[in-house]
């Protein structure tokens, strides 16, 4: 078995407001081997984001982690002092945002941004933190390094600035690479690009991935297992080529059928009825019952657990008779 | 088939820039660059390309919300262009635009019912108001809301009924012509299903014509007859749907096709283009394309190729058009 | 960047023109003549008439300005109606002092206002956040005349070391750089703050905290240099109203400065005086404003290297 | 034709501004402010009524009073009740304050809104006026158009307005270039609306938020001006009492009658701070960035 650097097991993070406590993710629980990618996937407000700030214990007022443990290489990140996690983040694991246009300083040149993220880590000259930054620049396939090493983000393209963000943060070799949307606000060829850059970087280094994004299309390119969240809670689990050659949760079912395929009929799109349940006003039951076409009595007066076999976790009444799977 | 209810022919917007910080030498940016296409009742133009290729302002030249440079617009066969005054605002009844951002499209002072029913008082076409007031109501039971919320203020819906208001409020006047301007992108593809089928279901029942811009190719694909393909600010490919999804032939459009990210198909991802979009202020001389086209010959840099007709109604801007590899399906 | 340059300069030289043009045709249509002031109520017309002609003052309106601004250009002010002494002189021993309890009054806010607003920001909704902005807002709203007065009486009395008039020894400058500091300390403290949060909220904050920054070097590098537009925005602004505002502490104080010279031949309506004193304040303004606008594109590289309006 | 409805909206929104008065309510300081506010208003519209003395009554047996059960205030140097000339000269900062932001809101909204909606020529004009006014130190400037208007009362009106107009005009523009770009201006420009509908239907609307903040936050500072402009002579023509004029004739007695200076001085603070405190709150209450 390949050597695990994070551990995640189920992370809960509540915010507190004005409405009441509001699960913003509950329970979410997975394991992440080196060089492997977990990509999680869902529809705006499912917690995604959330998830990877809890991981970071970037957790943003007034939301707070209220339970659950965050291992990485084996030690817990839940609780742990500030200064402790300064000396964790950027080095052993390390964020790419979605958003390439406001995620670097627009004041700061960009080698500068990268070479101080070294130097926030390791004892080295600013010299030797400019040269390693300039090398960096140069292997996420920039061309004239030197150019860009003295621009700043204001000067660059969208697809630019995300390659100087992938710079900055693989600048310290992390064991774990959190990539939040990286690509959303991109082309589909810049995207192409980008998402080429990571696995390509990802298979040098042996970083382990996690791939958030909004797009299955996406996850199938990239993710070596699935994590699919729907309002705060992981509602299935699975390797990704067992996902999409047999998607077991009706929400995933009727995710993968609403998008218009490169192929698809001329008929009219597969919708999936009703919306999203605000984070206050929950059903009792399970959470997507409302909007499932399979839901029976059961379904709406109690929370399903994880069911499946043969490491396919699935949040759903329906995968009982599949035997119960509490975590692997 | 009949006429066009929408026909435009070289259609031009340039903006003027300054080319050094002193020199008074001014160069052009060329936004949209000699575009033409028809379009037909009961019909969807897809418009596709990255951002930046010149796709919105090719449509809000189209509607005059930015005057063109340009070009001939003829709305069912009358001179748009030319309109002034009230001619100007009779024929703007016919032509709507829906836009991207349910959230700022909607002005946040204003009810339902009274974004509803703007169109209705700019035209003057019920003066009456309960008339009026009975066609907001109708129009909203259209579109899927409850016409009991007439009374609220935007923010009180979410992303997908907000541009259901957008939608009512592009419809009400019963246009003939309906411009989206990336409708569904900023909504979440549940969501996005219902809309793209409610658009679908108007354009048979009122039989509307569909202007349909996103840089989704899969929407695309589903909701357009016939697809424009832009590239900074020109036209490199036109054709049927089914065929140029199935038979690209501008390397470009391939390379966009490839780059598309699929459910169905396993494998890494592996990027067609090299490099970035050219900067529209300094364009690459001859074909546009050919700084980032794996096919460029040295002819590509000198001549620029015109826009022809390979087979029948598929049109493409390549010298070597026919003659390349389909990177297709 | 030479080209926002250029364009800074004339801007700042047309508004100059500008201010020069208003002021001069506001102060010369006024109703009451200052000869007639001048000379008393028992001056008989001709004489009145002989003095005023004299004094170019009846000649077109336009006349006078052109030549009050060409004397501008060559450093010659006119002569004051009363004391019979060149307005650039009196405005020079003047300028000494107002530039000294300025700069003094300034810096000391400056430094005060940045400690508190960052403090402050820092410590979004703790009792210090309140405690100061409430400060600040006492700050902006007393009328420093009155603080002055007030310190006059309760320390100035008090305290037989702390002279309540006059600008000659360091303590001295004790007072009246209070008075007239405390406003300009508060409304800095107070854009320091808001300028920060604003900051706080933005990505690449959260980035930096991501990339294991510390604290300090996320605080002082990546938010407060991008905190430093408004900021600086706020100064430019200040420096012209400090001028201003020190005509009141200098009245309260009996500090020979600029506003006080202005505030004394304002009354006794000598007006090549009151024109030198607005002239020169509109100058330091402008010039103010202009270093701002450079100052930016110091700080913010997107305008040095855009070349465009930010 | 009929569709099958949305789920109804789970939030309730009872219009934008009724929503930003429940957020006003919860905002101690601002509802401190405003109670403080009213009360202002109150005195100034009935100072005849609530004063107790006539301001302008001289009684030379009470010149320089200490403050006592009768004279709660003191007296000043012609004999004077201290707190009924702070009274009247509540009239004299708050009419000040209110008609000098009127005048700057009619001409600041107007100049504004042709600045950023029109663009251009009209722009190039406004935005270079809008510079000159705001070059100077508003202070000087308004002693400058006293000394040519002659104190008085209007005079304060017309020339404090009148200066305050650039700081109005400069948001209105920045509001009016950001509103333009929104979708619902250009859906309505489609649609063919025309401009004066663009301008009343939509900009208007929508820049009253901003309106409101600046009008609150302008009376303080308007107030301010003139206490410094009646504090050198050039405010309201005596007799008439205003807080500025009394800390100035108070200032030769300050070695022996601290009281005489300290009490015009409290309301201008008190009045400064309490409009200052609520133009924070509203601007808090009114700010779109704080809302969804």
């Amino acid at each position: 078995m390949a050597e695990t650097v994070l551990e995640v097991k189920d992370l809960s993070i509540t915010f507190f407001t004005k409405q009441g406590a509001l699960p913003t993710v509950d329970g979410v629980s997975f394991t992440l081997d080196r060089g492997e990618t977990l990509g999680i996937v869902g529809e705006s407000g499912c917690g995604k984001s959330m998830t990877v700030n809890g991981i970071l214990q970037m957790v943003p007022a007034p939301g707070r982690v209220t339970g659950g443990s965050v291992k990485l290489a084996g030690e817990e990140l839940v609780g742990m002092r500030e200064k402790e996690l300064c000396k964790k983040r950027g080095q052993d694991v390390a964020i790419i945002f979605q958003e390439p246009m406001t995620s670097l300083n627009p004041l700061m040149t960009c080698g500068r941004q990268i070479s101080e993220t070294i130097q926030a880590h390791k004892k080295v000259s600013r010299r030797e933190a400019d040269q390693r930054a300039l090398e960096l620049i140069e292997l996420v396939g920039i061309p004239m390094p030197e150019k860009i090493f003295h621009s700043i983000p204001g000067q660059l393209s969208g697809g630019m600035r995300q390659r100087i963000v992938i710079a900055m943060a693989l600048c310290n070799n992390p064991g774990v690479l959190i990539c939040d949307e990286p690509t959303t606000a991109l082309d589909v060829t810049v995207q192409a690009q980008i998402l080429g850059l990571i696995n390509e970087l990802k298979e040098k280094f042996g970083t382990a991935v996690i791939f958030i994004t909004h797009d299955l299309g996406v996850i199938r390119q990239m993710a070596d297992k699935v994590l699919v969240m729907y309002v705060g809670q992981a509602v299935e689990q699975v390797d990704a080529k067992e996902l999409f050659d047999n998607p077991l949760h009706p929400y995933t079912q009727g995710l993968m059928r609403c998008i218009p395929g490169m192929d698809g009929g001329d008929g009219d799109l597969h919708v999936i009825d009703g919306s999203v349940p605000m984070l206050y006003d929950l059903p009792k039951g399970c959470l997507f019952a409302p909007r499932c076409p399979y839901a029976d009595d059961r379904c709406r007066g109690e929370r399903p657990g994880f069911y499946g076999a043969g490491g396919h976790r699935v949040r759903c009444f329906r995968c009982e008779s599949m035997g119960e799977e509490g975590s692997r | 088939m009949s006429r066009p209810v929408l026909k435009v022919e070289h259609l031009k917007k340039y903006y003027p820039i300054r080319k050094g910080a002193f020199s008074k030498e001014k160069t052009v940016v060329k936004a949209c660059d000699d575009v033409s296409f028809e379009l037909y009742t009961g019909e969807t133009l897809g418009i596709v390309g990255e951002s930046g290729c010149g796709k919105t302002t090719t449509i809000q030249s189209v509607i005059r919300l930015i005057e063109p440079t340009d070009g001939t617009i003829l709305l069912n066969g009358e001179d748009f262009r030319a309109m002034r005054g009230e001619e100007l605002k009779q024929a703007r009844q016919k032509l709507k635009l829906i836009f991207q951002d349910p959230y700022s499209s909607l002005n946040p002072r204003m009810t339902v019912k009274e974004i509803i029913s703007e169109p209705l008082e700019i035209a003057g076409v019920c003066p009456d108001r309960a008339e009026r007031d009975r066609r907001v109501l109708e129009t909203m039971e259209q579109v899927g809301l409850d016409p009991s919320y007439v009374n609220r203020y935007p923010h009180e819906f979410s992303g997908g009924q907000r541009q259901r208001i957008g939608i009512a409020r592009a419809i009400v006047l019963r246009p003939d012509v309906v411009i989206c301007d990336e409708p569904v992108s900023a909504l979440d593809v549940s969501i996005q299903a219902k809309i793209i089928n409610l658009l679908r279901q108007f354009q048979r029942e009122l039989d509307l014509a569909y202007i349909f811009i996103s840089h989704d190719l899969g929407v695309v694909r589903h909701i357009a007859h016939r697809v424009l393909v832009m590239y900074l600010g020109r036209v490199v490919e036109e054709g049927e749907s089914k065929e140029l999804f199935a038979r690209p032939l501008h390397p470009y459009t391939q390379a966009l096709l490839a780059s598309v990210p699929r459910m169905d198909a396993e494998g890494k991802p592996a990027p067609a283009l090299q490099g970035d979009v050219p900067s529209p202020a300094d364009p690459p001389s001859g074909c546009l394309f050919h700084t980032r086209c794996p096919y460029a010959q040295e002819m590509c840099a000198a001549h620029a190729p015109e826009l022809r007709e390979v087979s029948a109604g598929h049109k493409c801007a390549c010298h070597f058009a026919g003659g390349l590899p389909s990177k297709g399906e | 960047m030479r080209r926002y340059l250029v364009k800074r300069v004339l801007l700042a030289l047309g508004i100059l023109f500008s201010i020069s043009l208003i002021t001069f045709f506001i102060l010369n249509i006024m109703p009451g003549d200052a000869v007639a002031l001048m000379l008393g109520d028992t001056a008989d017309p001709n004489t009145i008439e002989t003095v005023r002609h004299n004094l170019g003052m009846d000649r077109p309106m336009w006349e006078q300005y052109v030549d009050w601004i060409v004397g501008v250009f060559t450093g010659d002010l006119g002569t004051s109606y009363f004391q019979r002494k060149a307005v650039s002189d009196l405005l020079l021993t003047a300028f000494g002092y107002t530039a000294r309890l300025a700069a003094v009054s300034y810096v000391i806010a400056l430094a005060v206002g940045l400690v508190a607003g960052i403090v402050s920001a820092l410590n979004r909704g703790t009792i210090l956040d309140r405690g100061l902005m409430t400060l600040t807002v006492v700050g902006i709203s007393a009328p420093s005349f009155w603080v002055a007065i007030i310190l006059q009486i309760f320390i100035g009395l008090r305290f037989k070391a702390i002279p309540i008039s006059g600008l000659d020894t360091p303590i001295s400058y004790l007072l009246p750089c209070i008075s007239l500091g405390l406003r300009y300390a508060a409304s800095i403290a107070r854009i320091t703050r808001t300028s920060m949060l604003e900051v706080m909220g933005q990505d690449f904050i959260r980035t930096a905290r991501a990339k294991g920054l510390s604290p300090w070097r996320t605080v002082m590098v990546h938010m407060f240099r991008n905190a430093l537009v408004p900021i600086i925005t706020v100064i430019g602004a200040d420096i012209g109203t400090l001028f201003a505002g020190s005509m009141l502490t200098e009245s309260v104080f009996n500090i020979q400065g600029v506003g006080k010279l202005l505030v004394d031949n304002i009354t006794k309506r000598d007006i090549p005086v009151v024109q030198g004193c607005v002239i020169c304040v509109a100058i330091i303004c402008v010039v103010v404003y202009l270093a701002v606008d450079l100052l930016y594109a110091v700080v913010d590289p997107n305008i040095r290297l855009g070349g465009e309006e930010a | 034709m009929k569709r099958k409805r949305e789920p109804s909206p789970v939030l309730t929104y009872r219009g934008y501004y009724r929503e930003s008065w429940e957020l006003l309510k919860r905002d101690p300081l601002a509802m401190v402010s405003l109670v403080i506010v009213i009360f202002l208003v109150i005195i100034a519209v009935f100072a005849p009524l609530i004063a107790p003395y006539d301001p302008d009554k001289q009684v030379l047996s009470q010149k320089l009073m200490d403050p006592c059960l009768e004279h709660w205030f003191g007296c000043d140097k012609h004999g004077r009740d201290i707190l009924s000339r702070c009274i009247y000269g509540c009239r004299v900062s708050l009419s000040v304050g209110l008609v000098s932001q009127i005048i700057a809101t009619v001409i600041g909204y107007f100049m504004g809104v042709c600045a950023g909606y029109f663009g251009g020529k009209a722009d190039a004009v406004i935005s270079f006026l809008i510079q000159v006014f705001s070059s100077l130190p508003d202070l000087l400037l308004a002693m400058a158009l006293m000394f040519a208007l002659g104190s008085g009362l209007v005079n304060l009106y017309i020339s404090l307005g009148v200066l305050a107009w650039a700081r109005t005009a400069r948001l209105i523009r920045g509001t009016v270039l950001q509103l333009k770009e929104k979708e619902y201006v250009k859906s309505c420009k489609v649609d063919g609306g025309s401009d004066l509908r663009v301008i009343l239907r939509h900009l208007l609307p929508n820049c009253i938020p901003t309106l409101i903040i600046t009008v609150t936050m302008g009376i303080p500072s308007a107030i301010l001006s003139e206490a410094s402009l009646s504090f050198l002579g050039l405010g309201v023509r005596s007799p008439m009492a205003s807080w500025g004029s009394m800390i100035a004739e108070s200032q030769e007695f300050f070695r022996s009658k601290a009281f005489y200076s300290l009490f015009p001085g409290l309301c201008i603070i008190v009045a400064v701070i309490a409009f200052n405190t609520l133009g924070d709150g509203l601007r808090d209450a009114l700010d779109p960035k704080l809302r969804k």
